[in-house]
């Protein structure tokens, strides 16, 4: 079992969702976050002083798949998500020891 | 004025106090939600509640203050010392019967109109002292300025004092409220010091859009500041109406316009800024001016004070949080040099430079350098009083925190 | 009165009619926006759209109600039931021609005036019913007690009923408006039960900027609903605005002054209640008293709300959600018994207590009794009709879920 | 009217100029904050500070363009193309002086009355260009507009034109403000395209309680924009307010029931927007019809601008991101046809068709018909010549970014 | 060491806090997410247009605990969250390879 | 490879985002959270009734580094963030599989 953790840009999660879907993976998780990286955010001018924007909306997602399954939806996502410029994000792979179903109790391949 | 019949003994002319009643009622909207909103977007948003509930304080404790000694001692008779303060004898308002009139509207209407004047000029000052000052210094602070700043330089003005004998032509209050809120938040961020993280953390307003519904309020509120200040609802108010619609569309405009120019992007904080810098400046010149007259003053004090809040105060690198002075001070200023520029006889019955009685705008420029130098030289010591007692600047982890949780234990989800 | 020119039979006066026109203005603005977000700011923000709505919904639904049959009911000749209710001769409002008077102003714009006055007295009451009560349940419940609770008592007071023939002062509607929707509030929410999880959860308000917005131009709408009830533009209108600013600003310095020596902290939410406390206690004395009165009705009103929000409710147990009784009950009460106190016979021509007619204070405890029985007890039976029928209170899954997205689906991002 | 000593030749009535002082304070405040609100929280967060940024410099832009020759194009003598367009004489208001009267009332205030009609029509249009719209392509597009298309349909109705001539009744504007910027809301979506995404992503309003509070103040606006209509404060100012007020809860009850029982859910939106639809019906018919005529108008406004925005606009397809043909459109049409059947002599001294004068509802559809033809062809000729000369759309990145970032550098926390 | 991820119904969090605290565990951090899975949004109607809503509010709940401790916290989460209606969400186990707090430097199991 | 994950005082995220930077890594995502632990919220008084306040702002910030560097990596963290009160956090050290920037489709190491 992993743990597909993606960093995507935000308008990014509709084709990736879709992506996901198409791969027969329904389940998902999304988190609003903020990234620092190469990509800069643009300079904020307020009342004539100039602030550096640190950290960019960025979007989290969090996939459970089958150790089989998991290349696919590495691939998958990172085919929908990709831009080619600056910023785009970056994707973990996390071993999990164990998933469960909360409704049902399933475990593992089962839970997903 | 006002009405057809009006004759020698004024009697209680009931459209004037329509008017009235309802500009009061205008001016107290400029405050709260008015200003109150409109600094409250400007600041982090774990300041907001703050900035609200010291506008709220500062609406409820100048009423009080007023009531008890504020009117009396601007507007009242001070015998001997009328030239700079007035008398007592309205104390608690006593002798305030529902008969006394004022012009051709209640006496008891006139002191409250100017009750929301005041209240107004108080709450400008706090956006000079955003994101740091403790509560409690803040109540002992208004006390003090309301009584030995503000209440003299409303008598000078209005009350019968010196400055209203030089002369000099202020409409609405841009004297005795723009200008010297303006010095007086100069002044306090002085003397607060910046804020912690001026200069590198972004500071920029968490909610453009609450400073927004401000300006609107403002500028609808301002209706009844400027038409208002005519007293009575006739062709004076009307004039008023229009020059400050026009000064401050034009200005807006300006403000807009020179930062598309210079920083390639137009934003509403900048429309809005322009706007109130438009109102300001047309404060004094509201009943003197006529409309070509105020889009002058509406372009030049949107271009001037877009420079006061942005090349101005980064050359001198004082951290006037929401550019009290900058824009208050600063619009003051060119407003009340602009009126005796540009009074028109035809309008308000007062000429200025252009109709050839260029020695109007030295007299402006007294009464400038008069409230300069009361208000910034009293606001000093009134503030170096209070830190003495209590201190002034809340501790640097309840700033890093916020003020909204530490001194008032309010969240905005 | 209203202008120096009024002869005997009473002609249209301008400014008397454009101080209505305002007036009514103002008081559609208490609630839409200034009730909606008053409520709206302090509940769970899984609500807030909810009580925006129902507050909306009041609005219209009441204006067609008493269009169609609350005026008549309210304020037309009863016949022999006159003492107890009006009569039905302008159902549908047939007969408001263009020209009939009422007064020196339009008898039109003074049913649209009262029209506003309903509006508000059904809007503050859903504040004890927030967070859990089903919506077409409240329209039942509003519609019935529109015509069974309101109707009635405004005939008594205003109408040409029994209470004002007591001798009953009620300037602008404390009892009628205030002391009936907070009894009324306090039995729905004993009705209804508490919200889920009170007591432990968390229920602070989750955007108290929203409630300070409402708060606002509930003091500034206040202008139009105590000045406005003079019906003209003159003395009477300007003194009772002076007293409702007074007693305003001194109330919510009351409350807050309590609470920081409390609990330590001041809070805008504080501040808030206060300014509607005091709105709420000034409201019968406006035109009565004067502004010392005000100032005393003030700091009653602030700190004995105060505990009725806070130790009374805690004492008591019952979940009135956003304190109807607490401040609206309360502070009526409050302000009908200090009418009492300090009319004053140079303010309203009416003495009180403290010029030695202390009959007054025990009519108007008749008039407070009479407003808590019809409306304590009508208001019980017709909750339980409407809970026959249709049930009152979603479902648990509803409630934690959160109304607006289960009844309205609708959220605030 | 307006007292009673008014004599033949008209002199200033002080109560007649208090209320239009005030009505157009209320008709400022529907646009700023009112439109800005009301449009800002039914788009997503993104373009929030946009809406509110174009609604604020439209505001500014027409008080200029109005000054400098807007008012004089509409208002003043055209000479022999009198029937078409207006004439020059009040270039940058030359001659405007203190002492003109426009019956009871000064000229001035009469100017700047107009000036905020002006204003609120070219701010509603762009509800249907939210999201995509180029901002110094709007500001090419507003100065265009207003002086093209809307100075001379308010002069064919208001200033003398052939419009007023015929007899079409249009008491506040239904055919110059509404039906005009409905329509051209309706060919500027067309010529604009569907926002991206259109259809299948979820485009709802981001805060529909900013939407409310501006539902709200634009009723309440509404006031002075429909009895401030009667440019005096007598009778027909007075039963101006009462039909509006009645109209509008009527048109809001409609709409949501409509949606309670079509979608099961009653909303807030539904509420806001039939208010809005009752407020627009009312506009042509606010002097002419009773209490009874207005209830059927907002009963039917309510219900045809719901199949409007809803049906009507998904049958068709096109993009009216707000709904301005949907609302102003449908409902000024609607309104201004119904105007012709309720028309009643008793209230405005106009008959209509139940009252035998069916012939009025055909120089309605004239009015309505002379509206879209122009409107809409010179609407469409407007845009063309800006997305020649600057293009309108914004990059398909910036509209996926969101305005406000990408075009004003500011975001909402 | 494991990290227990827990996606929850929202208004089952505080039974799921109170049934963590009752197994003696008090340290947890919680995150606003969203979910897309099995359970499908209501279907927004905004003026005539439908929209599928995609994704619905989730709570996310990270504990970190000792391997012994970890089946403990498994079971006190499933038991609490569980309503047996679809939605009910997922518990995903990962290796933790270490755990520091900050205040005192400890690692490990003396860490959580 | 490693995903450092850290809970920590959202007023030192400045300081930690130097520090890191410091160390040469530019790269992280953040998030806010709500933490639970020893450290309790301020009682909150809401007109006379008192709630506790279960949870705590906090910030997360998730940083992959290459197996050599994450030691430093936790040390800057656990440095920057320690003020030495009750609250400054925890940080958890997880293995990861696999990393990928998805601009460049680069693996592992390059990736970061
Ligand atoms: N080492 C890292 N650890 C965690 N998140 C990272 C790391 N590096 C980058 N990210 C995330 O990926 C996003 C994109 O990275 P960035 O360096 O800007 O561009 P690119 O993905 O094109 O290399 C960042 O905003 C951040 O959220
Ligand atoms: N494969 C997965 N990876 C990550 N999160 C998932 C996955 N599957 C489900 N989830 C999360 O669990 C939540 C509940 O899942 P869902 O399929 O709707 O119902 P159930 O838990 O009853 O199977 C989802 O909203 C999502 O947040
Ligand atoms: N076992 C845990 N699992 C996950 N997060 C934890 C755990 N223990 C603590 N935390 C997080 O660390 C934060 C600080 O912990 P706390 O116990 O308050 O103080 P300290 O870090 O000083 O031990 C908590 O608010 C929570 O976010």
């Amino acid at each position: 079992m992993k743990l597909i953790v993606a960093i995507i840009k935000p308008f990014k999660l509709d084709e990736v969702r879709e992506a996901l879907t198409a791969l027969g993976i329904q389940g998902m998780t999304v988190t609003e976050v903020k990234g620092h990286g190469r990509q800069k955010g643009q300079t904020e001018i307020y009342r004539g002083a100039e602030y550096a924007v640190n950290f960019l909306p960025k979007i989290k997602i969090e996939v459970a798949a089958s150790g089989d399954l998991a290349d696919k939806v590495v691939e998958a996502i990172s085919a929908a998500a990709k831009t080619g410029q600056i910023g785009d994000g970056k994707i973990f792979v996390l071993p999990v020891d164990q998933v469960l179903r909360i409704r049902t109790g399933e475990k593992d391949v089962d839970a997903i | 004025m006002g009405t057809a019949f009006a004759d020698t003994a004024p009697t209680l002319n009931s459209g004037d106090t329509a008017w009235m009643l309802t500009s009061t009622a205008l001016v107290l909207m400029m405050t709260i939600p008015g200003v109150a909103l409109f600094y409250g977007g400007m600041v982090r948003k774990k300041n907001v509640v703050t900035m609200a509930a010291q506008t709220f304080m500062i609406c409820c404790l100048v009423t009080v203050l007023w009531t008890i000694i504020g009117y009396s001692l601007a507007f009242r008779d001070g015998g001997s010392m009328q030239a700079y303060i007035g008398g007592l004898d309205r104390l608690f308002l006593v002798g305030l019967d529902a008969t006394s009139l004022s012009g051709t509207i209640p006496e008891s209407l006139f002191m409250v109109f100017q009750m929301t004047f005041a209240i107004i000029t108080l709450a400008l000052i706090i956006g000079a002292f955003a994101d740091r000052v403790k509560f409690g210094s803040l109540v002992a602070f208004i006390t003090l300025w309301l009584i030995f700043i503000y209440a003299p330089i409303a008598h000078w003005v209005w009350g019968g004092g010196f400055l209203g004998g030089l002369g000099v032509l202020d409409y609405a209050g841009g004297t005795v409220v723009h200008i010297n809120a303006g010095i007086a938040g100069l002044v306090g961020c002085l003397v607060l010091g910046p804020r912690k993280g001026f200069g590198h953390e972004n500071m920029a307003p968490h909610n453009v859009l609450l400073t927004m519904i401000g300006a609107a309020l403002l500028w609808v509120g301002w209706f009844g500041f400027n038409a208002g200040s005519a007293l009575s609802a006739g062709t004076g108010a009307a004039m008023a109406m229009v020059v400050t619609q026009i000064a401050t569309g034009m200005a807006a405009l300006a403000w807009m316009t020179a930062e598309w120019v210079i920083h390639k992007k137009p934003t509403l904080l900048g429309l809005c800024s322009g706007a109130v810098a438009g109102l300001v400046a047309i404060t004094p010149a509201a009943g003197f001016v006529d409309p070509v007259g105020a889009l002058w003053i509406g372009l030049l004090a949107g271009l001037i004070c877009f420079w006061g809040a942005t090349s101005l105060k980064k050359a001198l690198g004082y951290d006037d949080s929401l550019d009290v002075f900058g824009v208050h001070g600063i619009g003051g200023i060119v407003g009340a040099i602009l009126t005796g520029v540009f009074a028109s006889t035809a309008i308000g019955g007062k000429s200025g430079g252009l109709e050839g009685n260029w020695g109007q705008v030295i007299i402006q420029i007294e009464g400038v350098a008069a409230t300069l130098i009361w208000s910034g030289v009293g606001t000093f010591v009134l503030l170096m009083i209070v830190k003495a007692i209590f201190g002034l600047r809340v501790s640097p982890q309840e700033e890093v925190e916020g003020l909204d949780i530490s001194l008032h234990g309010e969240t905005i989800q």
